[in-house]
């Protein structure tokens, strides 16, 4: 059991290093928090939103226009969770 | 560095939820510990998107003098937020519901004695 | 305008597996036979889709779908240079994914019809198992990182239900925790990545990403991540420990899906190193690490398999060696991008991705049938079964000698390749590797032995052969492996040389998104 | 095209019908040699009963060897390494997730620290 | 088994009708203001949920049957997918309502800052309101499987 508690303090320890440094040194790597730079893609989106889906809410045209495919896997994955609860539960649901 | 505070919560977060996937016994606790791992990859992601000062990319009621589409936050993180919170509930209801049946099998929810499979 | 089956082809492959699914549990009301005949034709009809889309991939190249744009083949629109919507970009190397998981799930539902019989629940079991083709084949086609996210999710929530179909079996409910728990965290990883990715390139779509990717720091974490993740849903070692528990405790005709579903996850580690990081990464290094991890997945894999006492766990460990083999043909053919038997390396490799699934699905429907006839999991309890059933003696033949790489099956086609091409790089790799597929012939000569030789046993007088339904599944995997084995150099040919084409040329994969509309 | 186009490997080829040519040669010669012994073979001898280090048999359930205890030497032999590998498969979830996590930080070392 | 008292159950039977309200108002409004299929689902399957906590699941699996909610979820997710299907001449999940003006949804809001218009998106809202049935239906069904496994002492395995 002791070694288990170190392997896993530093593998935490570790896991924390990489993922703390990841983000440390990213004034020009990645965006820092609050002033993304690269945002073709999302300034395409607000601005033709409301013109080629009609809506007001550009979340929603992304949600169900731009990547209403998404959306359409995220359903799915729903309808897969209940009829995985019910399977699993299936002694349950039938009373 | 002051500005990506948010990341390091992010960080933060994501190391207390592997703590507790990997030293917690109770699978409930197990459990909700991958729940919070993914609070922190969705922190993450719509820390992404946002813009000093954005306003939400809704038209409705918009301020007139808004710059559109630079006053606004990006709105693919927020999508992509959405579907990933849905498929957290979708996960943890069916891990719940296993946790359930096998606490009516092994009498216990102690992770340490449900492992009749191994070697 | 004309309705043009092929070009919509892409989203109808997911879209009729998809419209089943939901349609299963409303048409599960009439009767049990219909919905059994129901989720046939769904599939049987997905195959012959998937087939026409082959045919016009293996002559017209790749073909990408845009979801809602006003043309399937308007990739962006005029006044942005990255794809704002999801693409599905089918090249060889996806198609031939297709067809594979298609096959299996055609196969595993066939099966399912005679397996199950006073089972409850099989109104959801069919829909689960049409929403795991739908993950799978979603997987296989995206083209789109977020959207992958998505349906390895549906994937893997659908196997963990169908794992856990046994709820009267502890063991089956702890392998479906196991798995849900090691495959959602894998999940959220990738997610991180596809954030870091996302975040500094603002772009989603893979060909754009490849296309833009820099190789920064940021990068490799999300390389990390991605290939840790997916190598894990892959069961490489030292992460296979999950999928002994889950390919031995799933109903046997789940886990000829989920070794499919696997090797979705395996596709994808392709497709990153390949694709995504193609133009960047330092080959030779990621080459060698995937030949370390899979000689040791082959040596940990066959070693445990031996001392197996479960007839599905010794199967499931050897299934893990199989997996070993795959990733040293792709990581010698990364090690050594250059030579010229790096590309031989790649076939041999992308080869054994189809003959393993069907060696390791055959065996494990043989353990099914005995399982049925049974009820006996346990190689103590099991033998002299040749006696009684025939026709599944010799399809487990037919899947030993197939799964140890003996001529003339198709294991030893696809093994050869790899073999001699590994001995150019490092005569020791494939000296490992034969050694390990001997000891697999040895394994499974023990399960023969003990399984349908000998004595009859006391306890299995009574024993009859399985239901036709399973016979006909068994017999589809027989014959694909003979007729593969008889005539390897035509699928070679025909099936693998435009996968292995696609994956070596990661330019033609951007070009078709970003090289005009 | 031709369906029996053999396999090239760079090195050599791979052909499946010459090689059942020659398995069939070679299962025809064995069943002449099996034909040419033949003659001495005398039924309800004792050369038709199995051998067990001179022990008498008592029925034929109890020849029958257990898949488990079939390959006893070679597990014993590696009983080290066995007993290793038993060890490192606990069957505990979180062992599992320790070991992706292992596997991750490696992967981290390599990669940022070669490429 | 079901011990609550009577505050809890009055004021549950109470907030119900509005919470199911309120749920519906996010997803008819989900093309204009912040929200939309998922979040409204979300918002009544809560409501349904204090139901169940309020009055007990047994009194609820007494009243809806789980095979009559999975046949609405399949309803809700075959709308959807039958929505995505009708843009299919086109493209899979293209918008065939949006900009025609007349058509029902058709309408499109003048470009930047407007007050919002209910007659405009396509198929926006209609796909909202299939997935949420979807999503009511979905997250109902957990809640009540999820409630009646736990309470009962024993129980069949």
């Amino acid at each position: 059991m002791k070694t288990r508690t170190i392997v896993s303090l530093s593998v935490l320890i570790l896991l924390g290093v990489f993922l703390i440094m990841s983000i440390l040194p990213l004034s020009n790597v990645l965006r820092p928090f609050g002033d993304p730079e690269n945002s073709d893609m999302d300034d395409y989106i607000i601005s033709n939103a409301q013109n080629d889906t009609g809506a007001n809410n550009a979340v929603t045209s992304v949600v169900f226009d731009y990547r209403g495919f998404d959306t359409l896997g995220e359903a799915t994955v729903l309808f897969t969770a209940v009829a995985g609860v019910i399977l699993i539960l299936r002694r349950y649901a039938h009373e | 560095m002051i500005y990506n505070i948010p990341y390091i919560a992010v960080m933060l977060l994501i190391l207390v939820g592997l703590y507790a996937v990997i030293a917690k016994r109770n699978i409930i606790k197990i459990i909700m510990g991958i729940s919070i791992i993914e609070s922190g990859v969705n922190l993450f992601l719509v820390a992404l998107g946002y813009r000093e000062g954005g306003l939400a990319p809704i038209f409705t009621n918009l301020p007139e003098k808004t710059q559109i589409p630079g006053q606004l936050v990006l709105p693919v993180p927020q999508a992509l937020t959405l579907t990933s919170i849905v498929i957290g509930v979708a996960v943890l209801a069916l891990m719940l519901a296993l946790a359930v049946q096998i606490y009516k099998h092994y009498k216990t929810l102690d992770v340490r004695s449900v492992r009749r499979l191994k070697e | 305008m004309s309705f043009d089956v092929i070009s919509h082809s892409p989203a109808l492959l997911i879209a009729i597996p998809l419209f089943g699914a939901f349609f299963t549990p409303v048409i599960s009301r009439l009767h049990a036979k219909v919905r059994d005949g129901f989720v046939i034709v769904v599939i049987a009809l997905t195959e012959i889709l998937a087939i026409f889309l082959a045919q016009d991939i293996y002559t017209n190249g790749i073909r990408k779908y845009v979801f809602g744009a006003s043309l399937p083949s308007l990739t962006r629109p005029d006044t942005i240079s990255i794809p704002v919507r999801i693409i599905f970009e089918v090249d060889g190397m996806s198609i031939f994914m297709v067809l594979i998981s298609l096959t299996i799930a055609l196969v595993a539902a066939i099966y399912s019809t005679s397996f199950f019989k006073k089972e409850d629940g099989l109104d959801r079991y069919y829909t689960l198992l049409l929403l795991l083709t739908v993950g799978m084949l979603g997987m296989e086609l995206t083209g789109d990182l977020f959207n992958f996210f998505v349906f390895l999710e549906i994937t893997s929530i659908s196997s963990t239900a169908l794992i856990a179909f046994w709820i009267d079996r502890g063991e089956s409910l702890e392998a479906a925790l196991k798995y849900i728990i090691i495959s959602s965290l894998g999940a959220l990883f990738v997610l991180m990545a596809i954030g870091f990715l996302y975040g500094q390139y603002d772009a989603l779509n893979i060909a754009a990403l490849a296309n833009s990717i820099q190789f920064t720091f940021i990068d490799k974490i999300a390389l990390v991540l991605l290939l840790a993740a997916l190598a894990m849903k892959a069961g490489i070692a030292p992460m296979h420990m999950w999928l002994p528990d889950a390919y031995g405790e799933a109903p046997p005709s789940v886990t000829i899906a989920i070794v499919a579903a696997t090797q979705a996850s395996l596709y994808a580690v392709l497709r990153i190193c390949f694709t995504l990081y193609g133009s960047v990464i330092g080959m030779s290094t990621i080459g060698w690490l995937l030949i370390g991890l899979g000689l040791l997945t082959i040596f940990v894999g066959v070693t445990m398999a031996l001392i197996q006492k479960s007839l599905t766990r010794t199967i499931a460990y050897a299934a893990v060696g199989e997996i070993g083999y795959m990733i040293i043909g792709v990581g010698t053919a990364l090690a050594a991008s250059t030579e010229t038997f790096a590309s031989v390396a790649l076939k041999g490799g992308i080869f054994h991705i189809f003959n393993d699934i069907l060696d390791i699905g055959l065996l494990f429907l043989v353990a099914g049938a005995v399982i049925y006839a049974t009820n006996e999991r346990s190689l103590e309890n099991l033998g002299g079964l040749a006696r009684r059933m025939k026709y599944t003696t010799i399809f487990f033949l037919i899947g030993l000698l197939a799964v140890a790489g003996m001529p003339p099956m198709n294991g030893f086609a696809s093994k050869i390749l790899i073999y001699e091409s590994t001995y150019q790089l490092n005569p020791i790799i494939s000296i490992i590797a034969i050694l390990s597929s001997i000891l697999l012939l040895a394994i499974f000569v023990k399960i023969f032995y003990s399984l349908f030789l000998g004595p009859e046993l006391p306890n299995l007088k009574d024993v009859k052969e399985v239901p036709t339904g399973m016979l006909i599944a068994m017999s589809i995997l027989a014959i694909v492996i003979i007729i593969i084995g008889l005539f390897p150099g035509y699928f070679i040919q025909n099936l693998v040389e435009p996968a292995a084409t696609a994956l070596s040329n990661p330019s033609n994969y951007i070009n078709a998104i970003l090289g005009g509309a | 095209m031709n369906p029996f186009t053999p396999i090239t490997t760079g090195s050599g080829f791979w052909n499946p019908l010459i090689w059942i040519i020659a398995f069939i040669t070679a299962l025809l010669l064995v069943y002449a040699i099996r034909l040419f012994g033949n003659k001495q073979y005398k039924k309800g001898s004792s050369q038709t009963k199995p051998f067990l280090s001179g022990n008498v048999a008592e029925n034929n359930e109890q020849l029958h060897v257990k898949g488990v205890n079939v390959y006893w030497g070679f597990t014993e032999a590696f009983k080290g390494y066995y007993d290793k590998m038993k060890r490192i498969h606990t069957g505990d979830t979180r062992d599992y997730v320790l070991w992706f996590l292992i596997v991750m930080i490696g992967l981290f070392f390599i990669v940022l620290g070669v490429l | 088994m079901n011990d609550t008292s009577k505050i809890i159950k009055t004021i549950s039977a109470i907030m119900f009708p509005f919470v199911t309200i309120y749920g519906l108002y996010v997803i008819m409004h989900g093309h204009l203001t912040p929200g939309g299929g998922f979040q409204g689902g979300a918002i009544v399957a809560s409501g349904c949920a204090l139901l169940v906590v309020a009055f007990g699941s047994e009194a609820i699996a007494k009243k809806v049957k789980e095979s009559d909610l999975s046949i609405l979820e399949s309803v809700g997710a075959l709308g959807f997918i039958s929505l995505a299907f009708i843009g299919i001449a086109t493209t899979f999940f293209y918008n065939v309502l949006a900009g025609r003006s007349g058509s029902l949804f058709g309408t499109i809001p003048p470009f930047g800052s407007n007050p919002g218009y209910l007659n405009s998106g396509g198929l926006l809202p209609l796909m909202n309101f299939a997935v949420g049935t979807k999503v009511i239906a979905g997250l109902f069904a957990i809640v009540l499987i999820l409630a009646i496994a736990t309470r009962k002492k024993g129980g069949r395995t």
